[in-house]
């Protein structure tokens, strides 16, 4: 088994199912000769051809309609989106087809489908490369959500949303792309796409992110460790739908709860989180549920990128505050 | 501009078989050289039309919802749906009724989904058309989805998008007529000018002196077409679908009709056009000039005339009795379809839902 | 003064402007001769113009990106999207641009604007016509969101968003348009465009709503009056930014919360408000923050309408499990 | 198509004045004809030129983030920018900081942006114009909107949307010059062909012949020319310049030229692209004609040429002295202008993060 980056590990998921899954086409902006502005998918076409793996005008609202119908049709595209920042003009066939196409038929006519996109920021990109927009996305029921926070789980993650019959939002933590390297069985197995996955076990308090956030949540936990505070460390993963039960759980476990994400506090998936934990288990809260987020202004352009983006030692803070809270 | 050269010429051919007077303006392609043919589509539009009648009674007495009529604009509908083969795709905006009827989805479907309930989507005999498409121009990018999905299997079929007048400003319409265009996909275009977008004259929309130019902007095939004229738009699309499935790549008709009725039963079009306009454009519609193209050739006469829209009447109302004894669908229904499962997170509101049913 | 309904309080609101502010434009699809689909803009064009109140192309995207230019160069333009369903295509602008340009140039150019757009279900309309999409908005900051809920309101908030330096989403609640008429000064006065309106003063429980649920959320209270609970019912109003320091206040009287809106229940503006007063009030809380909300699936076509949009029965249900509880 | 008659004729003319040799192909408009211009944009092609190469090594050597750089495309940039006056308002990607440069942005503005400070977009002698716009093709229903604005107040201005051809596949740009067309607005759109997208070529975008004819479904003016000879792209811009700010309309132009660096310092693109088409385009590049063009009527020197380059790399060095010592923006600098006035819920928001302020 190699140690890989989770670039290399979402390109092998991809070609493990452009293997096995001759429906499947991977399509979006430089994903062909390219390989991708990250490389996710590069040496696909020259392994699979250009039927299978093509590059697409310059049109995200085009990828993700073409994608719609391609899936209606009983392909399997995986598209990428070069970036979060660009989602939006996608967004009309995101919301208004792509979640509701089953819906809309009661089920004659369905869309699954997975549209890859990197996520977040911190590799000090131009404006509009550094975005974290799963709020958009959380909020339209019919679209699962995923975002990743290993090689291991980017591989197994990606092959569930590959296999899933819904249509699956796939966003990529640019930070973590080459952040480290893990071994991964390139196996062809799956993992679930409606789990939390518990990255550490404590009693004191429970840290929920996902994304790069998990790396600077670990750290936090391991740095409060040294305190004798013992955090339950939890990569949401699944941010929609969202696997609640683990997350119960863990707060009825610790009774205190911190989350961490790097998009936007107002609406963010934080706020879902905090007001669902705050309705069932309020009585088991002893203290209130501390956000650590982007703050609700414009990600600055990158000089400023690390005092926007949720660190070490703003968490290490929050958590700290819960205990003394409660 | 001095010092020029000319690097690329275009021009847009119109098509015009039949005057609005029913006479033949030339010789009759053998596509369109169908007397069975030209009986079955007239008697389409008869029937498209007074389902059409019977839609906006419905909803003026209460027993429909918003309902967009398709008045003055059969000869399009049904000669696009003569003129494709079962195996080819539609994506329809939402006044398209005379293709859908030709491709087999029934009266009662179409009242369902005016009348509010999703089961009008269902569509057994043409389970692969998309259904009505509300947001203007998201249905395009479809088509190109669907024609590429027909390239990369090789199958000889092609993709029949309908977009609007108004439609063509949206962006959605560009990208996916480019696409096709860059791709040489098999999709057929069809631009429905019925000059108006609810109040907006086409002006309102664009400079162009066609909307068929369009199409040269994707670097395709494209004409301008009577669309009150059944037999050029059955031909018009018929040869389009044949290049398309034979890999000859795209085409753009502008089909130019004119709609008689209001935008919907919501619109009162009598703010913004001039009754004069209405009474011009009526004199070229486009069932009369059909009827009297058959009964010059001794095809049809007043009797069948008059048969045919009883036939029609009594299965209209049949639909429509049909539609209106539909019970409701289940409070569960909302979210039955949301994911191929139910996630776990949506139980309790299932439930929530299941204890407040009627209870408002 | 007269009495008249919502949508001839915009309309009036508009005229004002337009008389009084050179700069002003009104745009958007059938603004024109035809006034609007729901005669907002009616007889505007007539009386002042076709350089001043005109149509678009059909074209959101085109209608905000025309709106942010038009801003940047000193004109105000108020424009209409005809359904908030529709408003996908403008979001590039609205997220990329509207939001950011102040931020983007240091303050160099700025976009104050309106966007205006009807809100919500309950009027039986086709599909995409009954969307409550406030989320999508209120997690950009930059822009402010509007929503309100009485022909008054809607005069004044509509003015105080036309002057204000900001862009603004102003949202309307299709429901009320015509629902009921009130009597309006039509003097030019604009209303406070962050805060939140007091509609009924309880002590047992505080009730948030906002557009067509405050008809919910006061009918529900009456009712639960005759039990001899006292809601007290604040019509949130600014929906971005939100006016906390009105609702902890009352949180904090009535120890008690229950938000009721229309839109989808993850991610939206409930969530947001649930957390932040489970953050900052939450010793003050007798009992869960209970959220009334669209159900997580697709607003369906009209004839379960009724079972999807929250209505006094489940608010009246949601304050009493909120005593129940506590 | 029988029976078809032609409805509308459309050609693409081409503007090529100057040769990839420096000669002339025929006599030089009288717009064209202006020595001291000439001179001013060579000169500023230069400076444009040493600018880039010092930008790409600064992100080379860790001082500046990712760059795009516009070398081979100086032309257009600089072109244009001689082509507009001070009262017009560019609306530019991110590429054209010959563009800039002329209109009086300075060095050290475009080094703060691309170095991550928002201080970058000031532009004090500009103070309309638009900054660099990442999401491709939104800035082109802004550059409509600005021209709706000077039409709506009857000011002689026009407003000048750059586009990448990649950028011609996204709707946004069709729906901008649709309704430029449809209202005949003073907009100039420049079409900046550099032949690739990242790694994809037009072919992957379009099947077009030319990407002037996107032109045609806007209905307006149209027109292709050699973008790496500043001389046509001086003519054909002024001309539509003019024409727009008289109230003539719209035009679009197509600029060939292509991009002989790498797609940003974060591409690579001999990944995509073989060694020889860069060579073969390298032949045409625009600076090496213009300086012959010049040196052939005596108005340009080895000495003169010498003198500028130095001059330029000086000014070039202080300008990155001051970029470099110019300190970060306050962690507030966030907050500041979000809003008009600071919400009193971000209040706290900006406590929190001064508090944790270079505490990471
Ligand atoms: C994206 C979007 N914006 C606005 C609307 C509202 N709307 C419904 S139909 C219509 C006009 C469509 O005109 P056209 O494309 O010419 O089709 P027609 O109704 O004439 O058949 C508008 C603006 C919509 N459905 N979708
Ligand atoms: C909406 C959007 N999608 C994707 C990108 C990423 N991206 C940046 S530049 C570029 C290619 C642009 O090509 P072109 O328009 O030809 O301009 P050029 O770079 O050649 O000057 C892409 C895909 C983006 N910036 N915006
Ligand atoms: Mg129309
Ligand atoms: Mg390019």
């Amino acid at each position: 088994m190699a140690q890989i980056s989770m670039v290399e590990a979402i390109n092998l998921a991809q070609a493990w199912e452009l293997q096995n899954d001759p429906d499947m086409v991977v399509l979006g902006e430089d994903v062909g000769v390219n390989g991708g502005v990250f490389r996710a998918t590069s040496g696909l076409q020259q392994r699979f051809g250009a039927q299978r793996v093509f590059d697409t005008p310059l049109a995200e609202g085009l990828i993700a309609g073409v994608s719609v119908a391609l899936a209606a049709q009983g392909l399997k595209p995986v598209a990428e989106i070069q970036f979060m920042g660009f989602i939006y003009p996608a967004l009309d066939q995101i919301a208004s087809h792509m979640a509701r196409l089953r819906n809309r038929t009661r089920g004659r006519i369905t869309c699954p489908l997975v549209l890859r996109m990197p996520h977040g920021g911190g590799i000090h990109a131009p404006e509009h490369h550094s975005e974290s927009l799963e709020t958009l996305l959380c909020h339209h029921p019919g679209l699962r959500v995923l975002c990743p926070s290993s090689p291991q789980r980017a591989y197994g993650m990606l092959l569930g949303a590959i296999r899933s019959p819904d249509p699956v939002m796939f966003l990529e933590p640019v930070r973590l792309y080459r952040l480290a390297r893990q071994e991964v069985q390139d196996d062809g197995q799956a993992l679930p796409i409606d789990r939390c996955f518990r990255l550490r076990n404590g009693d004191d308090v429970t840290l929920l992110s996902w994304g790069a956030m998990t790396v600077e949540a670990m750290k936090a936990a391991e740095r409060l460790a040294k305190e004798n505070i013992q955090c339950d460390v939890l990569d949401v993963a699944s941010l929609a739908p969202i696997d609640f039960d683990s997350i119960l759980d863990s707060v009825v476990k610790t009774g205190r709860l911190v989350i961490a994400h790097e998009a936007v506090r107002t609406c963010g998936v934080g706020a879902e989180i905090a007001a669902t934990v705050a309705e069932h288990a309020l009585y088991d809260l002893r203290a209130p549920v501390r956000r650590v987020t982007g703050y609700d202004t414009i990600m600055p352009l990158y000089r400023l990128e690390n005092e926007y983006l949720p660190g070490v030692e703003r968490i290490v803070d929050a958590v700290r505050a819960t205990l003394v809270d409660g | 501009m001095k010092g020029g050269t000319i690097v690329a010429d275009f021009s847009v051919p119109y098509l015009q078989l039949l005057d609005a007077d029913g006479r033949l303006t030339g010789p009759l392609p053998s596509l369109a050289d169908n007397p069975q043919e030209w009986l079955a589509m007239y008697r389409m539009m008869v029937r498209t039309r007074l389902f059409d009648t019977k839609a906006v009674n419905l909803q003026r007495t209460g027993k429909l919802g918003t309902y967009p009529p398709c008045l003055g604009q059969e000869a399009v509908h049904v000669g696009v749906g003569a003129a494709l083969l079962p195996q080819d795709v539609v994506f329809p905006v939402y006044r398209e009724i005379g293709t859908k009827f030709w491709r087999g989805v029934t009266l009662r479907d179409v009242l369902l989904y005016w009348g509010g309930d999703e089961r009008g989507t269902h569509y057994v005999n043409t389970p692969q058309d998309f259904p009505f498409c509300v947001p203007i121009a998201s249905q395009m990018p479809h088509a190109a989805g669907a024609a590429l999905a027909f390239k990369l299997r090789g199958e000889a079929r092609c993709a029949l998008g309908y977009i609007g007048d108004g439609g063509t400003s949206q962006g959605a319409f560009y990208e996916a007529i480019n696409f096709a265009g860059a791709r040489g996909l098999p999709l057929v275009t069809v631009v429905v000018n019925n000059q108006y977008a609810i109040s907006a004259p086409v002006r309102v929309q664009t400079a162009c002196e066609t909307l068929a130019q369009k199409g040269i902007a994707a670097g395709m095939r494209c004409l301008q077409i009577d669309g009150n004229d059944l037999l050029a738009v059955r031909v018009a699309v018929g040869e389009a679908a044949e290049r398309a499935r034979r890999g000859d790549g795209p085409t753009l008709i502008e089909a130019l009709t004119y709609r008689l009725s209001d935008h919907t039963t919501s619109d009162d079009a009598s703010r913004y056009r001039d009754a004069e306009e209405v009474t011009a454009a009526r004199a070229r519609e486009p069932m009369v000039r059909m009827r009297r193209f058959l009964e010059e050739r001794k095809l049809w006469s007043d009797a069948q005339e008059a048969a045919w829209r009883a036939e029609c009447s009594a299965e209209i109302e049949a639909a429509v009795q049909e539609y209106l004894t539909t019970p409701r669908q289940p409070v569960d229904s909302m979210f039955d379809h949301v994911y191929a499962e139910l996630p776990r997170s949506l139980e309790w509101q299932r439930e929530e839902a299941r204890r407040f049913s009627g209870r408002r």
